[in-house]
This record gives structure tokens, C-alpha cells and sequence, in this order.
């Protein structure tokens, strides 16, 4: 396999990192020691925030369960620390798991409160539970062997922690570049996407949870075997913070970002307990003022944190497909004519307002089907509701004859509906490829461990050979540029690239020509009857009559939230209360 | 065992009084708190430091020093003029930027020597509290200013590191002024009060009532004045207020006005009946927040109860079960995140 | 003399160019109007004039650049929007949140005879004075938007399809109160999808098209032009 | 900026050219221990500056109370700064965590945290760690003695919710086991709790002869008000952490009557002339109150004091058998500091042996009380 520049460059830098201990003195060791141990729980932080938008005080409480887990049944029953490893990440998993099932679907800010809450109880849980020493501590924890090896010195534990640092960052990268990793990416704002196109949300995001605290929990497990002893203070709050603030000055949204704030963090506090006494005296402590000062002009400055300032000096990430001959599976289309989706006294009401009210139509296979209508006449919201995004409030939806009234968007996804939106709903800082490749989510399966140890390549290959082949098919060519660079009419049609290579039996379009130059217009019009010509059904929403009258075979037409008219588009044309609803009777 | 001794008629209400107490104190933060991030969406954990600084400032008047309060309000005036004299000058407004520096350096002054002058006279209770008010309170508004007025445009998360960082610089100045040790104010009200069964300090009805005053006076604000509509309207509708000429910069002072104010005269309320120290104020301002959360960050008045409810279960769990109070009192949000996790439809967070 | 002269303004969402050198101008006590299809920048445009896009080019109103000019101090030299969501205070009663809309006035002697004057106008405001403004129906809503504007004693009024997803009876009186407002001294600046109600009580039109100005003339000339209506329902109509 | 980091490197290479002792501290100047680890910070400057014509180098760390910071400053100052010896720290658990440190690169240490379990037993790594301060098992000793001559047949504890308090129920629990005494409730609270009355209540409604608490500095004053307000009318017990002036200040009339044990140090005034430690407590007082203003002694510094006096005996000896920076001097420092033979301390008199890294007894206590707002010595 041929390696990108990026690749080289960490490659490089463990290497580095592997020779340290002959050049270093030997505190630098340590200090690295401790920056490798941190950086394993900021990067957990990367995953949880960075990438999936929650924020966590309570990753040192996690660290805790892993450090105890494994100091109190080494200590407890001899065990070696590599059977306690297994356990300390079993219990703190399960933990996690709890934890995480009550609070992940709560809205966004509640999640730090809440891990503050329990990042407190947990430290009190420390030292009052009658089996971990209290808060006097633990002594005598072993240190980790490896062949028969103890590896109790600074540089024997430097490697020791660095080598599992490596191939956390290694797994979480793997994953970050997976199926997972972009539904991962879309948790962060992008929830609504992400169900549209198959992904459980929620449970995405409870697993990513838990991989942040098993992470912990292996930073724990060093920690307590490093250091010999453990009590519950560096297990408290102020720990939690502290890993916060290495993830948020690092550059939350990379895993180099939480090597780089874990060195950061940790050389800074080091340099200025140096530094202060000489500048300030000994006559008071101001490491953490100071700290705390520099965080926030940081903050001021770069707000995304320091990662991607260094990310702009780095070389490209490489720009080349993926080799690979397999082919993702086709859906089977139904024939030609036979009814496809079926609307029937459909209704969506909020509170008084009534947005769509008894709307029936069907689509049959093969069709174009447009749906126009003044603006605020109920069409997005109509959309919405068919696709699953808000239940209906009355009525019933049939799609191949199975009623979809109830089902969640993601159910909807995986019976071969795919969609655009109105207001684009794109991931600005992922490449074209990877937002198309988003599209494919529900036909691929690799799931988090397949995507951890990169086994899912073959398939990874075969979405992007997907997602390539209809950028090409909609004429985007350049295929890893950043999707927030192309204009607006380019982005809608970025937008029916991703819903194409859903392999969509129904495409539904929402104003899909908006923004769109006359030339663009024409391909997009083009583009649509190729669709249709290849057995793939459309329903779209659109306002440039030019492009509907063009390109539809039958129209339905709604105002204040009902169907006004139905038929042909001459018929339409010369529809009077049409004409009436677009133009205004007011005069 | 323990649960049924709670209900003993010596016990109840006591312990019913204590909480209600320290319940009042955490009522009047999470209000705050609530307040705050409804305006600026800034989670403030930095709330309780304001309580340490009101209590010690006072304290230090007290023994007739200079509270080092004094020195941080300077520095941060200092650096506020000059920030915003800046800002000033390239909007070409370079008089406006003079007169900045000009009305900020004559407010120094004007200050330092106040407390120079009067900190040694030892002056009486009611004159110190003012004094305290005047250096505890510009603090609000100067942190906001430097800290998250540049930041407002920024995501909730990047807020709250804000926020955590202010309370890291906040608590390590509050040690370097006031010692580690903690100080005892004096009391509003000295002696005991007999009500039915209870016997409670003139202190616990002092802070009771003026916890419940200052709510009083809060609700009159928001509900009666246009300042307090403009604040509300703030915090329902940033883009209509805006649209409405209410400015959220302006609207971002008032609150963290608003947030020291009552800060400060939380630490005056619990400062008699309890030693404070310079590190105090955290734990007490995150029991503001658990009621603030039980009110969803939005709600004034379920906040409020919110608060009263953790004050009430701190009592009793540290009757029953001392050591584990905290797991208690702030495991109580979890079933509370529970709940509204499975009566609230999980809305999408746009950024 | 213009009350509103703009030249060449664009607006950029990131690196994406919503409106393309935009020129119009608003004459003081004239109603103007901008209409055109879905997604041309009609919004676009008036949020950049109100200040809460930020635009290129040169705006300048009462003679006075606009560029630096926040929101809020906007609002203050009377140059209001209603915004096409309404950006109500939903929580909030009808009373207070006509009440708020005077926050910026200086002279606070006014704002009682203006407050009746608005309950005047508007009867159905003054019957759910006490209601709070997310319970109104959608027509109410717009009247309670366009009455907090009206409070802060708006020289230029800029209505953001103020008819949309209305009943076409209360289209119709909206238009109407439209029309009183010129008479009451208040230059409105209109932006419509609406075209026909827009362009009967206009002096003048601009049809926007995918952030240009397409045509632009004396509203009745535009109403006549079948380019206007072609825009609308597509350019097959034979 | 620069320039100081520049001078600061001169400074760093011209010292380890010369001949000097370093001497690491590490201490708690920050975070809950502060207020006992600032007098102690304090006191460094009252350490020898000059053993034996060498010159000693203090590098004082602070630990903000939180071990992984203890163990980090513990390796920075051996493997960075090259220190012969480490004082230190507050607490008792970072000082549990840097035992092993200590004990792999051989270095000495004295601790200044409380705990028996940092010096007892004595095994291969313990043997590096030496203490200074009274163990808590010595004053809980005096306490539970001074509670059986009083006719006290039981007992309520009420003490911090962490080591310190955890520290003393257990000693506590041990003597009163041995004297007989009955101990019928035990609470917690925090050190910043804002309202001990339920735990006030709870034991009080216990009705012991006599109550414990087991808090430090100020917020000792806390539970002590709370059960005088509740009406309790037994005896208060204090420990020697409350020993500083701010409790007093603080405490005022609510803290009368309290009975703790402490280091003679805290009333070296009212000492008889002919107890050995008058002398040098006085001096220290005198001493530490010339920088640091009247009425900011507390015992605490104390510890460091004797630390440094310790030190003044041994280093002579240690240079004996090695140069600074050796193994073999660290190894005659250790070897010294363990035949430490009659030291006049502040807190008492240091005898330590191969299997006593303390080297205090029964004199190196007092038993006081509280009145009329200052320490008062309880024959």
C-alpha cells in the first residue's frame, strides 16, 4: 500500500518519539510520560467533542474507574495488570454506558453539566467506597511487566505509554477515515443528515462515548501502574477541566490535536512553574492564574485551538482513490408503472398551525413527479414529513405498499428513499468525496471494530468508487476539494450526488435549481431525465417553473397547506386558481 | 435507622430550616446562572467566585485592610480602557478613545484613593457592604468585557472554557489576596429566633428574607421595567432584539452586572453564618447550577425551586449520610437529565 | 433626495456570493418594492441593509454611510427591518413586545400616544394585548411584527414578505396597513413574492434574479411586463 | 522575557559548577492543603542557608494539593535539578505517592503530612522517608488519654470528607478501642461546606460525653459553632490542625473551651524555662513573625522548621562520607538523618532510629485549650 506524506510524517514524529529517551534527560521522560497518559484521554475528548459535538468534564472520573478497576483487583487477588486491563475497561464501559444512556439525548450544553455532576459523585465515590483505600490512597499498585519485564523506569514506562499512545491514535484515525467515522463527524450538527441517510444517531453517539471512556480508562490503567499508588484527587474535577482544556487548546477536531494540547498543556504549566517565581517572586503561586489567563487570550485568537494553525504548514492529506475492484450491492427497482409512494389524507400540525392538511397523491415508479406551490404553501414541511424527518400528525404514507407513517428517517433510508435539502445541509470541511460518501451509509456495514483496525478497506474502496462515480455523473470533478468552497448552486448538486449513491429507488429533490445559473439549470434538467431513464423515481420541490414544466410528467400543486390542483404541466399552466395562488389576487 | 430519626419532630425542622437556608442562597445563584446563559449563552462557573470575593472583600474591611479586591478591580480597568480605547481608535473614533483612558484613569484614582482613605476607618457595617458592592460588583461587567464580549460569536463549548478558565484565574488571585484561610463576616442580625418547635438564627430569617427580597426584586425587574423586558427579550430572541434596537452587548453587561451584584451578596448573606474562604464559592456556585439545570436552563422560577430542593436534600442527606452527600446532591441531576430526556423530543443542535 | 442609496452591494455567505453589486434606491415617502422568485436574495438583501449580514459596497441612508453601523444603532436612526420569520418574543406578552420595540427611543413622551395609535390600527393587537405572542395566529403575528416596528418610530421600514403563508382576506388587509403607512410619513422598502399585491402599491419596483437586478422601473410599468411574470411561472407560457 | 530566560540559564550552569546542597521542596501552596502548606512555604526562608561551609539551594514546587503533581515535582527536582534530598509534601497521600519515587533514585525525603503509614513499617523503600510532624496516632493518643482522666465514656466524631479526616477516625477508632471509649456517631463534611448543622444534629442526638472533630484551619471553627447553637454542652476536641492563628480570629467566642493537642510550639510562651523546646520555638516564632507580621505563626511551619534543623546535624555528617550530588552522600544523608540523636526541635525532641523514622514521643505534645480567644497550655 502506498503511503500519503501525512502518514510519513507521524510515522516520523513516533519515531522520534521512540528514540527520545537517548537524547532527553530523563525528567523530560517523565513529563512526556505524563503528556502521553493525558494525551490518551484528550484524545478520547477528540472523538466526544471534537467530532461528535458532546463535551465531557467527567473524563478523569472514567480515568478513575479504570485506574481502580485495575489497582484494587491487582492489589486484591494478584492479578496480572493484563487481565486487569480487560476488566478496568469492561467496568468502565459499563459505567460509561449507564452514564451515557440516561444523558446522550439531551441537548448539547446539558451534557457538561451533567458530567460535571457525575464527575464530582464518582470522585466522592472514591474515597468513601469501603474498598479503595479512601482518600488516603492505594499503595504498593505493581508495575506493568512485558516478558518478564518490569517496566517501572522512567524511559521503560515512557515507551510503554507512548506504544499504546501510538496505536490508540493509529485506531482512532483508521476510524475517523470510516463509514463510522463521517456518521461520527455529522453527530456534531448535523444529526438530521445523518438519520436521513440510515445512521443511528443515538446510538452512534452512545458509542462514541464509550470509546472516549474506554479510552480513559486505559490512560487510568497506565497511570495507576505508573505511578505505584493512586487516591481519588487526580481523579476530581479539576483533572476533568484540565483534559477539557487540552482537547479545546490542541484543536479538538484531530487526534494530532490531542497529542499537541496534552504536550501543550503539560509543558506550559512545567515551564511557568519555572518561570513565574523568577519573574513574579515566591510570594505567591500564579501557575494557575497565569494558566488560565493564557487559555482565554488562546481562545481569543484561535478558537478552533492550535492544530489547525499547525495543519496549514502540513502537507495535503493525499488526494488519490483508493484501489479496490469490489462493488457495493445494487438495490433491485421496482418495474417500471407500479405504485411507489402513496400519500393519503396526510395532515402536519403545529399546535394551531395547520402546515399540511389532507394531502393525498401517489407517485408511481419511474415518474417525475413535482410538487410546487407559493412559498410557506406546506411543500418542505409535506417533505419532512415524508421522509420521515417529522411524524404526521394525521394520515398515511405508503411506500411499496408498506406503511411508513411511523417510522424514524433512518428506517425510511434503508427501504431506498434518499433526499437533498432545502437549506443545503452539507459538512463543510469534509471533501466532496466525503460528503458524497456520506450517501452510501446504509450500503455499507463495517461497523466501529472493523473500522478501528482498518479491515473494512475493500468496502471503504468500493463507497468511494461509488461516491466518485456520481460526482462524476453530476460534474464535480474535483473530488477532494472542501465541500464549504463550492458555491451554492454546486453544493445543491453536491447534494443529489450524496443521495444518488444511497442507490435511491425515490429520489426526493428540495428546490434543487435554486441559486443555480441557467447553464447549470439545463444540466440539472438533463441530469434528472438521465435518472429517470436509468428507473430511479423523483418527487421534487422546486420554484423555476422553467425547469418543472420542462422536466416533470405530472404536477400537484399546494397553497395554504393543501393540495390546490393536480395534473399535467399544460394543464397546471392554465389552471386559474394557480395562477391566482402565484401571482397575488390581492389587487 | 437514620430515615426515621429525619422525621423526628426535634430534627425535621431544623434540618426543614437549614436547608431552606443555604436552598435560599443557591436559589438566588442559579437564578443568576440562569440569567446569564439565557443572554450570553456563557454556562458561568465562575458565578461563585463572586461569592468568595464579596464575603472576603468584606472581611478584609473588616480587620481595616485594602482588600486586594482593589488591586484586581485597577488591573482590570487598566486593561479594559486600553482594550477598548483600541477598538475605539479604529473605528477612528480617537477622541472617544482619549476620553476613555481619560474617565477610566480618573475612576482609578478616584477609587484607590476611597479605599485607601476609608479601609483603615474601619467604617460601619453598612458603609463596608456599600464599599464591598462597589469594588465586587465592576467586576462582572470588566470580565465580561475582556473575556467574552470577543468570544460571543463563539460555540457554547468554547464559552464555557472561557468561563472555567475565569474561575482557575479568579480563585488563584482570590488565594494570593485573602490567604487560603477562610474569614467570617459579621452577622446582619445577631441571636436566635423561636418559631413553634424551631430555633433559628436571626442570620438563617435575615438570609431567608433577603433571598427572598432580592427575588421579589428581581421578578419586579423583569417583569415591570423595560430594561428587565429588553434582558428577557435577550435571551428568548437574540436576532428580534437586535431588530428591536436592543443591543445583546449592552444586554451581556447588565447580565453579568446583575450576576456579580447578586454573587457578591450571596457571599455577605452566607459569610456570617459560615466561614469563607477563597475557594468556597465553586462548590456553592455549582449547587446553583444543579437547580438551574433542573430548570432547564430556562425557567426563572423552576431554577429557583430548583435550588430550595438541592438546599432541602443537602440538609437531610448530610443528616443521613454525611459522607456521601455530594454523590447524592449531585447525583440528583441524573435522574433529573432522565426525565427530561424522555419528555423533551431530542432537538437538532444547528450550530 | 434619496432616503436609501445603495451601490454595488454584495453579500458573501463564506466564499459563496449571494447578491452580485445590487444598486437601488428608496426615495423618502415612497413604498418601493423588490420582488422576484424563491432564492434570488431578496432577504438576503434587506438583512444586509438592516446590518445583520455583513455586505460590500456602499449603502449610505439619510446621507450617512451605513457600513459601520451595528444593528441596534441602525434601528436608533429609524432604519427597521421585519424579518420574514417575524423574530417575535414568543414567550413574551403582545403588550410587552410592542413595548420593547421602543426600547431605543430617547423621548419616552411619544410612546404611549404611539402605543394607542398602533392598538388603533391594529383592534385584534389590542383584544390579545394580554396573550403571549407565540399563541397568535400567523396574520396576528405579522401585525405584532410590524407594530413592534412601528413603535421603534421607523423612518424606513423594510417588510420582508410580510404576506407570506397568509390567508389571502388577511393579505389583503396587510396590504392595506402597507399603503397607511406612507400616509402616516413611514417610507417602506418591500420585498415580496407576492408580486402583483407588491407591485399595485408601489411607486416603484426592482425584479431580483439570482442576486441581480434584473429590471426595475415604475411599479405599474413592471406589472405590465410579461418578463415579470415569466419569472414566476416559466418562460413556456404561451 | 528573553533576558531572564537567558539569565536564568547562566544562573542555572554557573551554580552546578559550584559547591552547594540542593535541596527540593515540594509543597501545597495551592489548592485545599494551603493553608497548611503556605507556612510552610514560608518557613523555607528561615532554613540554614550554610551547612559546613556549604551553601544550600532551596527549589521550592508547588503541588496545588493534587498527587500526580507531587510525583512529577519529586521527579523534576531528583532527575532535573539533581537534588540531594526532598521536603515534603502537605498531604499525606502525595507523599505516599512520592515514596516510590524517592526510594528508586535513592534520594531522602522528609515529609511533612501527618500519617504514620508514610514512615511505618520501615521496609526497603520506607527506608528513604523520613517525617517531622507528630503522627496522628501520637495526638490522637493524647486526646483519647486526656478523654479517659476527664471520665468521657463516649464519643462523637465529625471530620473532613477526605484524608485528613479519614486520617484521624481511624486513629480515633484504634485508641478509643484500647481506652474503652464508645464511639456513637461519626460524620462528614466538606472543607467548604457552607452548613454542618445536620451533622451537628446527628451526633448531638447521640448525646456522647464528648465530641472530635477532625478538621484543619478555619473551617474546624464550622461544626464546633453548629453544636453549640444545637444546644450540645459536652466537650469539644480539636486537632493540632486547627493550630493557626485564623482560627482563633475567626473563630471567636465559638471556639472557646475547645481541648486539642499540639506542638509545644503553640504556647512556647507559656512553657516552664525549663522545657528544652521554649527555646527554639521561641526563636522560631520570633523569627518567622519578623517577615511575616505578628500573629502569622501556625504550627505547621513548625515541621519545616525542625526539618531544617535536623538537616543542620546531619549534613555535616553526610559530607563525611560523600560529595554533594553523589550517591554516597544521599546514601550518609539518609544513613545521618536516621541517627538523628537529641535534636531540639520546635514541636520536640528527635531521636530516630533505624526503625523510628519519626523520632518523637509523648513530649513532643501538649494538651491545650481554648480561652479567652488564645491558646491557653493545659497542665
Amino acid at each position: 500500500m502506498k503511503l500519503g506524506s501525512r502518514t510519513w510524517l507521524a510515522l516520523a514524529f513516533f519515531a522520534v518519539i521512540a528514540l527520545l529517551p537517548f537524547l532527553l534527560p530523563t525528567f523530560y521522560l517523565t513529563l512526556l510520560g505524563n503528556v502521553g497518559i493525558y494525551a490518551l484521554v484528550a484524545l478520547g475528548l477528540v472523538l466526544l467533542t471534537g467530532v461528535a459535538g458532546s463535551t465531557s468534564f467527567g473524563q478523569a472520573a472514567f480515568m478513575g474507574v479504570g485506574a481502580y478497576t485495575s489497582a484494587v483487583l491487582c492489589l486484591r487477588f494478584g492479578l496480572s495488570p493484563w487481565l486487569t486491563l480487560f476488566a478496568a475497561v469492561v467496568v468502565t464501559g459499563v459505567v460509561a454506558l449507564i452514564l451515557g444512556a440516561i444523558t446522550l439525548r439531551m441537548q448539547g450544553h446539558f451534557l457538561p453539566l451533567a458530567t460535571i455532576a457525575w464527575g464530582l459523585s464518582l470522585y466522592y465515590t472514591f474515597g468513601n467506597a469501603p474498598f479503595t483505600g479512601g482518600f488516603t490512597g492505594l499503595t504498593g499498585v505493581p508495575p506493568i511487566s512485558l516478558f518478564g519485564m518490569a517496566l517501572n523506569t522512567p524511559s521503560r514506562f515512557y515507551w510503554l505509554v507512548w506504544a499504546v499512545l501510538a496505536l490508540c491514535a493509529w485506531v482512532t484515525q483508521n476510524l475517523l477515515q470510516s463509514r463510522t467515522g463521517r456518521a461520527m463527524r455529522a453527530l456534531r450538527g448535523g444529526v438530521t443528515v445523518a438519520e436521513s441517510f440510515g445512521v443511528n444517531t443515538y446510538v452512534l453517539r452512545v458509542q462514541t462515548f464509550l470509546l472516549s471512556a474506554v479510552l480513559a480508562a486505559l490512560a487510568g490503567w497506565l497511570y495507576a501502574h505508573g505511578q505505584g499508588f493512586i487516591n481519588p484527587t487526580p481523579f476530581g474535577l479539576s483533572q476533568g477541566i484540565e483534559f477539557l482544556f487540552m482537547a479545546v487548546v490542541g484543536g479538538s477536531g484531530s487526534v494530532g490535536g490531542a497529542i499537541l494540547g496534552a504536550g501543550l498543556i503539560t509543558l506550559l504549566r512545567d515551564q511557568l512553574q519555572n518561570l513565574l517565581p523568577k519573574l513574579l517572586g515566591q510570594s505567591g503561586d500564579f501557575v494557575t492564574p497565569v494558566f488560565g489567563i493564557l487559555v482565554i487570550l488562546m481562545l481569543q485568537v484561535a478558537r478552533e485551538g492550535l492544530w489547525p494553525l499547525l495543519e496549514r504548514i502540513l502537507p495535503r492529506p493525499s488526494q488519490t482513490l483508493m484501489p479496490g475492484t469490489e462493488r457495493l450491492p445494487i438495490h433491485t427497482k421496482p418495474a417500471s408503472g407500479e405504485e411507489l409512494l402513496r400519500l393519503e389524507g396526510v395532515s402536519k400540525h403545529f399546535g394551531g398551525l395547520k402546515a399540511v392538511n389532507g394531502v393525498s397523491f401517489s407517485l408511481n415508479s419511474g415518474e417525475i413527479l413535482g410538487l410546487i406551490g407559493p412559498n410557506g404553501a406546506g411543500k418542505s414541511t409535506l417533505f419532512n414529513v415524508i421522509s420521515g424527518v417529522l411524524p404526521p400528525t394525521a394520515g398515511h404514507i405508503t411506500l411499496r405498499g408498506q406503511d411508513i407513517s411511523r417510522f424514524a428517517s433512518r428506517q425510511i433510508a434503508r427501504l431506498g428513499m434518499a433526499r437533498t435539502f432545502q437549506h443545503v445541509k452539507l459538512f463543510p470541511e469534509m471533501t466532496l468525496l466525503g460528503n458524497a460518501m456520506m450517501g452510501g451509509y446504509t450500503r455499507a456495514h463495517a461497523g466501529v471494530t472493523r473500522s478501528l483496525l482498518h479491515l473494512e478497506r475493500s468496502e471503504e474502496a468500493a463507497l468511494q468508487h461509488a461516491a466518485a462515480e456520481q460526482l462524476t455523473r453530476v460534474g464535480l470533478g474535483d473530488v477532494f476539494e472542501l465541500a464549504g468552497n463550492l458555491p451554492l448552486g454546486q453544493q445543491r448538486i453536491l447534494e443529489i450526488a450524496r443521495a444518488l449513491v444511497a442507490d435511491p429507488t425515490l429520489l426526493l429533490l428540495d428546490e434543487p435549481a435554486a441559486g443555480l445559473r441557467l447553464g447549470e439549470k439545463r444540466e440539472l434538467a438533463a441530469l434528472l431525465r438521465k435518472l429517470q431513464g436509468e428507473g430511479v423515481t423523483i418527487l421534487i420541490v422546486e420554484h423555476d417553473m422553467d425547469l418543472v414544466m420542462n422536466v416533470v410528467d405530472r404536477l400537484v400543486v399546494m397553497n395554504y397547506g393543501e393540495k390546490l390542483a393536480e395534473g399535467t404541466p399544460r394543464e397546471i399552466q392554465q389552471h386559474p386558481a394557480v395562477r391566482e395562488a402565484y401571482l397575488g389576487g390581492a389587487a | 435507622m437514620d430515615l426515621a430519626q429525619l422525621f423526628d419532630p426535634a430534627i425535621f425542622p431544623v434540618l426543614a430550616a437549614d436547608g431552606l437556608t443555604n436552598g435560599a442562597v443557591y436559589a438566588l445563584l442559579s437564578l443568576a446562572l440562569v440569567l446569564v446563559f439565557a443572554v450570553t449563552r456563557v454556562i458561568f462557573v465562575a458565578q461563585g467566585e463572586f461569592v468568595s470575593f464579596g464575603a472576603l472583600t468584606l472581611a478584609s474591611l473588616q480587620l481595616g485592610k485594602v482588600p486586594g479586591t482593589l488591586w484586581l478591580v485597577l488591573a482590570l480597568l487598566a486593561i479594559s480602557a486600553v482594550v477598548e480605547g483600541i477598538s475605539q481608535l479604529r473605528q477612528g473614533q480617537g477622541r472617544r478613545a482619549g476620553m476613555v483612558l481619560l474617565s477610566a484613569l480618573g475612576i482609578s484614582a478616584g477609587l484607590w484613593a476611597l479605599l485607601t482613605w476609608l479601609a483603615p476607618l474601619k467604617l460601619a457595617l453598612p458603609l463596608q457592604v456599600l464599599l464591598t458592592l462597589l469594588l465586587v460588583v465592576p467586576l462582572g461587567p470588566m470580565t465580561y468585557r475582556l473575556t467574552f464580549m470577543p468570544l460571543r460569536e463563539a460555540s457554547t463549548l468554547v464559552l464555557l472554557i472561557a468561563a472555567v478558565s475565569l474561575h482557575l484565574i479568579l480563585s488563584g488571585l482570590g488565594l494570593a489576596f485573602f490567604g487560603a484561610e477562610g474569614s467570617r463576616t459579621p452577622a446582619f442580625a445577631e441571636g436566635q429566633i423561636t418559631l413553634g418547635q424551631v430555633q433559628l438564627s436571626a442570620q438563617s430569617l435575615v438570609t431567608i428574607l433577603v433571598s427572598a427580597v432580592l427575588m421579589l426584586a428581581l421578578y419586579f425587574f423583569f417583569d415591570r421595567t423595560l430594561a428587565g423586558k429588553a434582558l428577557r427579550a435577550t435571551a428568548v430572541n437574540r436576532l428580534g432584539a437586535r431588530l428591536s434596537g436592543i443591543s445583546p452587548v449592552r444586554a451581556g453587561y447588565v447580565s453579568f452586572t446583575l450576576a456579580a451584584a447578586i454573587g457578591a451578596l450571596s457571599g455577605l448573606l452566607i459569610g456570617p453564618s459560615t466561614p469563607l474562604s477563597y475557594d468556597s464559592g465553586f462548590l456553592i456556585g455549582l449547587k446553583g447550577f444543579v437547580g438551574a439545570i433542573v430548570g432547564g436552563l430556562v425557567s426563572y422560577p423552576v431554577a429557583a425551586l430548583g435550588a430550595l430542593l438541592v438546599g432541602l436534600l443537602e440538609s437531610f442527606a448530610s443528616f443521613s449520610f454525611s459522607a456521601w452527600k455530594e454523590v447524592i446532591v449531585f447525583g440528583l441531576i441524573l435522574p433529573v437529565l432522565l426525565w427530561r430526556s424522555l419528555t423533551t423530543r431530542h432537538a437538532e443542535e444547528e450550530e | 433626495m434619496s432616503l436609501l442609496s445603495v451601490q454595488d452591494l454584495h453579500v458573501n455567505y463564506g466564499r459563496v456570493e449571494a447578491l452580485h453589486g445590487v444598486s437601488l434606491e428608496v426615495g423618502a415617502g415612497q413604498i418601493v418594492s423588490v420582488i422576484g422568485p424563491n432564492g434570488a436574495g431578496k432577504t438576503t438583501l434587506l438583512s444586509a441593509l438592516a446590518g445583520v449580514l455583513p455586505s460590500r459596497g456602499t449603502a449610505l441612508y439619510q446621507g450617512e454611510a451605513l457600513s459601520s453601523l451595528s444593528v441596534e444603532e441602525r434601528v436608533r436612526r429609524g432604519l427597521v427591518m421585519v424579518p420574514e420569520k417575524r423574530e417575535l418574543f414568543g414567550s413574551m406578552t403582545v403588550a410587552d413586545n410592542l413595548l420593547l420595540g421602543s426600547y431605543s427611543r430617547r423621548s419616552r413622551s411619544q410612546v404611549g400616544t404611539d402605543l394607542e395609535n398602533i392598538y388603533a390600527r391594529f383592534p385584534r393587537l389590542l383584544e390579545r394585548r394580554k396573550q403571549l405572542a407565540g399563541t397568535l395566529s400567523g396574520g396576528e403575528q405579522q401585525m405584532l411584527a410590524i407594530g413592534r416596528a412601528l413603535m421603534t418610530a421607523p423612518k424606513l421600514l423594510m417588510l420582508d414578505e410580510p404576506s407570506l403563508g397568509l390567508a389571502p382576506i388577511i393579505v389583503r388587509e396587510i396590504f392595506k396597513i402597507v399603503e397607511s403607512l406612507r400616509a402616516s410619513g413611514v417610507t417602506v422598502l418591500l420585498v415580496e413574492q407576492n408580486a402583483r399585491a407588491a407591485l399595485a402599491c408601489s411607486d416603484h419596483g426592482y425584479v431580483l434574479e439570482t442576486g441581480d437586478v434584473k429590471l426595475s422601473g415604475p411599479a405599474q410599468q413592471l406589472a405590465d411586463d410579461p418578463a415579470v411574470t415569466s419569472a414566476y411561472l416559466g418562460s413556456q407560457e404561451s | 522575557m528573553k533576558r531572564t530566560l537567558l539569565f536564568s540559564l547562566t544562573a542555572l550552569l554557573l551554580s552546578s559548577a559550584s559547591a552547594e546542597i540542593r535541596i527540593g521542596v515540594v509543597i501545597s501552596a495551592t489548592g485545599p492543603a494551603a493553608s497548611l502548606g503556605i507556612p510552610e512555604k514560608n518557613t523555607v526562608a528561615l532554613l540554614p542557608k550554610k551547612i559546613a561551609g556549604q551553601d544550600i539551594t532551596y527549589i521550592i514546587l508547588d503541588d496545588a494539593s493534587d498527587t500526580t503533581t507531587a510525583v512529577t515535582d519529586t521527579r523534576k527536582l531528583i532527575q532535573d535539578n539533581k537534588v540531594d534530598l526532598i521536603l515534603g509534601t502537605t498531604t499525606t497521600p502525595a507523599s505516599l505517592a512520592m515514596i516510590d519515587v524517592v526510594a528508586q533514585a535513592k534520594v531522602p525525603m522528609i515529609s511533612l503530612a501527618a500519617s504514620e503509614g508514610i514512615i511505618a513499617p520501615v521496609d526497603t523503600k520506607k527506608r528513604w522517608v523520613f517525617k517531622t510532624p507528630q503522627t496522628d496516632a501520637i495526638m490522637a493518643a493524647a486526646i483519647v488519654d486526656h478523654m479517659a482522666k476527664n471520665g468521657i465514656k463516649t464519643v462523637g466524631y465529625i471530620g473532613f470528607n477526605d484524608a485528613y479526616g479519614e486520617g484521624w477516625f481511624a486513629e480515633l477508632q484504634k485508641n478509643a478501642a484500647a481506652k474503652g471509649i464508645k464511639i456513637v456517631g461519626s460524620e462528614r463534611y466538606n472543607r467548604t461546606d457552607t452548613s454542618v448543622t445536620a451533622q451537628a444534629l446527628k451526633v448531638a442526638a447521640a448525646k456522647p460525653d464528648a465530641v472530635l472533630i477532625g478538621a484543619s484551619g478555619v473551617p474546624g471553627v464550622l461544626p464546633q459553632k453548629a453544636l453549640r447553637d444545637r444546644g450540645y454542652a459536652g466537650k469539644i476536641y480539636q486537632t493540632h490542625g486547627v493550630a493557626n492563628p485564623d482560627f482563633l480570629r475567626v473563630g471567636g467566642k465559638d471556639v472557646e473551651g475547645a481541648i486539642l493537642p499540639a506542638g509545644p510550639i503553640l504556647v512556647a510562651d507559656q512553657l516552664p524555662d525549663t522545657n528544652p523546646n521554649k527555646k527554639v520555638g521561641l526563636s522560631y516564632v520570633n523569627q518567622y513573625e519578623a517577615i511575616y507580621g505578628k500573629d502569622s505563626v501556625s504550627t505547621f511551619g513548625g515541621h519545616m522548621y525542625d526539618a531544617g534543623l535536623i538537616l543542620q546535624k546531619a549534613i555535616p555528617r553526610a559530607l563525611k562520607v560523600g560529595k554533594p550530588g553523589t550517591a554516597e552522600f544521599r546514601e550518609g544523608l539518609r544513613a545521618a538523618i536516621e541517627g538523628t540523636r537529641n535534636v531540639i526541635g520546635a514541636h520536640g525532641i528527635f531521636n530516630l532510629s533505624a526503625t523510628n523514622h519519626l523520632g518523637l514521643d509523648a513530649r513532643s505534645r501538649v494538651m491545650v485549650v481554648v480561652q479567652d480567644g488564645t491558646w491557653k497550655l493545659l497542665k
